[in-house]
């Protein structure tokens, strides 16, 4: 029953990233399309972490996805700022 | 900007960088552990070697500039712990009431949103009270943190009533006063940051 | 990078965050072989925290290696990679081929040392390449490295 | 236990959606970031609650701990800093006029 469960949860959330891109395509400004580095980043590291579940290797995935929230974090941190710099929001 | 709180002599500063080091060093290599779990002398060694080099590296992060007043140490060992304690069950309870609103603003027909920015100010001489202060207001009813200048914070309800929760009409709303008694009242050995 | 960013909670934030992902970069790095990763990753993790360091605090960062610093670090990389790959041709072996190095007591040692020594090599040419980039990416209009 | 878990994991997946959701029906950018900087956060940290309890007591588990006070940290932090980052480029913020729907 859980891994029924845990495959239902990883379909969940590769459906949730699709209607994601609802807003990041028309998204007005660029930063509405930014929120869907993080939404998606964020899906990302629930998605590795419930394959590690489905595939009884959780160490190994907690890994990768602790890398994952990392980098995302800071990149997301960089884009923030070269936006702001640039000060267009219009892209 | 004059330190609110007393200044440490030399001697209890000494005192706070080898406390301070201490904990950052055993601090990291707990997490080094935990990370690796592996009992073998080489990998514990690296562990070790590796924690010591980044607590010496790391060493001038830790300090908030001195062009106010003396360096001090921004460390998480000044933080009052046993209040920490107790405010986070708070915060997490607040975080789900919060959600739950905003599913309900979400999912309703006609999304009653009437955005509003208001401003209050706070003074938190601890740096790591203010960080907590501003996340908690992103992450509870109806708030986002814009800007925080000094002490003046810049707030986005989602809704008008949302406001109470950060500024009440007469003194401070629930979620300053919180956090101020968490992190205000004990003086710690923190200055204002630039 | 001269201008710092973020208001006081991300400069608050980041001064806590940075020594545990340095940690957790050397973790990956010398943990290659046992999961995920290995030189590239631990490269842009060391990277990236220098560059969250550079970015908060603009000029007055701690860790200011900048441009100059950055490629230096790739092209001493990119030495100690080539000089641990073609060490092993004084003690007649092939490129890459540590097992014959004598540093340790069986081939299977040195083969596990060499490959850290190659990750390591990996990992400073990642993280100098990640400082560069970022630095000018983020740079403020017009400006120079001195 | 299981049943405990997939009770965590179900009401984490819920709030992922709503956060979805209301990404998607919000009328401005600063809105948004409600819906993504709670939501999210909390969908996630429930989702990784329900993990813990199903790989019970372990050194994994703590590592998922260490995501999630990583996370209760940088995910309103991130979200603080694209608020500001959007304010100073002149982003403004939404407001309901008179006679709008």
């Amino acid at each position: 029953m859980y891994y029924v469960f845990l495959a239902l949860a990883v379909g969940l959330v590769i459906l949730s990233v699709i209607v994601f891109f609802g807003r990041v395509i028309p998204g007005p400004s660029v930063f509405d399309r930014l929120t869907g580095i993080l939404v998606i980043g964020t899906n990302a590291i629930i998605f590795l972490l419930l394959l590690g579940a489905m595939d009884e290797r959780l160490g190994m995935y907690v890994d990768m996805s602790m890398a994952y929230a990392a980098i995302g974090f800071i990149t997301l941190l960089v884009l923030g700022k070269y936006f702001e710099r640039k000060g267009d929001v219009d892209r | 900007m004059a330190a609110k709180t007393t200044a440490p002599s030399t001697h209890s500063r000494k005192r706070a960088e080898i406390v301070h080091f201490v904990f950052l060093t055993s601090a990291l290599f707990v997490f080094w552990f935990i990370l690796s779990g592996k009992t073998e002398a080489r990998y514990l060694i690296i562990g070790f070697v590796t924690a010591l080099a980044i607590t010496v590296a790391a060493r001038p992060l830790l300090i908030l500039p001195p062009d106010q007043g003396r360096p001090y140490w921004l460390s998480l060992w000044d933080l009052p712990w046993p209040r920490v304690a107790l405010y986070i069950p708070w915060l997490i309870w607040q975080i789900i009431v919060a959600n739950i609103q905003m599913a309900m603003i979400i999912l309703h027909p006609k999304l009653p949103v009437d955005p509003k920015v208001v401003q209050f100010r706070k003074h938190i001489s601890h740096p790591v009270g203010r960080l907590a202060l501003a996340n908690s207001i992103t992450l509870t009813p109806g708030t986002i943190t814009l800007d925080l200048e000094e002490d003046g914070y810049t707030i986005h309800c989602l809704q008008g009533g949302f406001a109470g929760g950060v500024v009440a009409e007469d003194g401070e709303g629930v979620m300053p006063a919180k956090v101020g008694a968490v992190f205000g009242v004990e003086p710690v050995s923190t200055t204002r940051q630039d | 990078m001269r201008k710092s960013f973020g208001s006081i909670i991300l400069n608050v934030a980041f001064r806590h965050l940075t020594p545990f992902l340095m940690l957790y970069g050397v973790y990956v790095l010398v943990h290659g072989h046992y999961g995920p990763g290995g030189g590239f990753q631990a490269g842009a993790l060391l990277g990236l925290a220098v560059v969250l360091v550079q970015m908060v605090q603009g000029t007055r960062a701690e860790w200011r290696i900048g441009v100059s610093g950055g490629i230096i670090l790739a092209c001493l990389g990119a030495l100690i990679y080539l000089a641990i790959g073609l060490a092993p041709f004084i003690w007649g072996g092939n490129f890459l081929d540590y097992g014959v190095l004598p540093i340790a007591a069986t081939p299977a040692e040195a083969r596990a040392l060499g490959i850290l020594g190659i990750e390591t090599g990996v990992t400073m040419g990642v993280m100098g390449v990640i400082i560069v980039m970022f630095d000018l990416l983020t740079r403020d209009n017009g400006e120079r490295e001195e | 236990m299981t049943y405990l878990a997939v009770f965590f994991l179900v009401a984490g997946f819920f709030f992922i959606l709503v956060g979805t959701v209301g990404v998607l029906r919000l009328p401005d950018f600063f809105t948004r970031m409600h819906a993504v900087g709670k939501c999210d956060t909390l969908g996630m940290l429930l989702c990784l609650i329900g993990l813990m309890i199903y790989e019970g007591a372990s050194l994994v588990s703590l590592k998922l701990l260490y995501i999630w006070v990583f996370l209760l940290m940088a995910n309103p932090t991130a979200t603080h800093v694209f608020c500001r980052a959007a304010l100073k480029c002149g982003l403004k913020p939404w407001t309901r006029m008179e006679g709008q729907g």
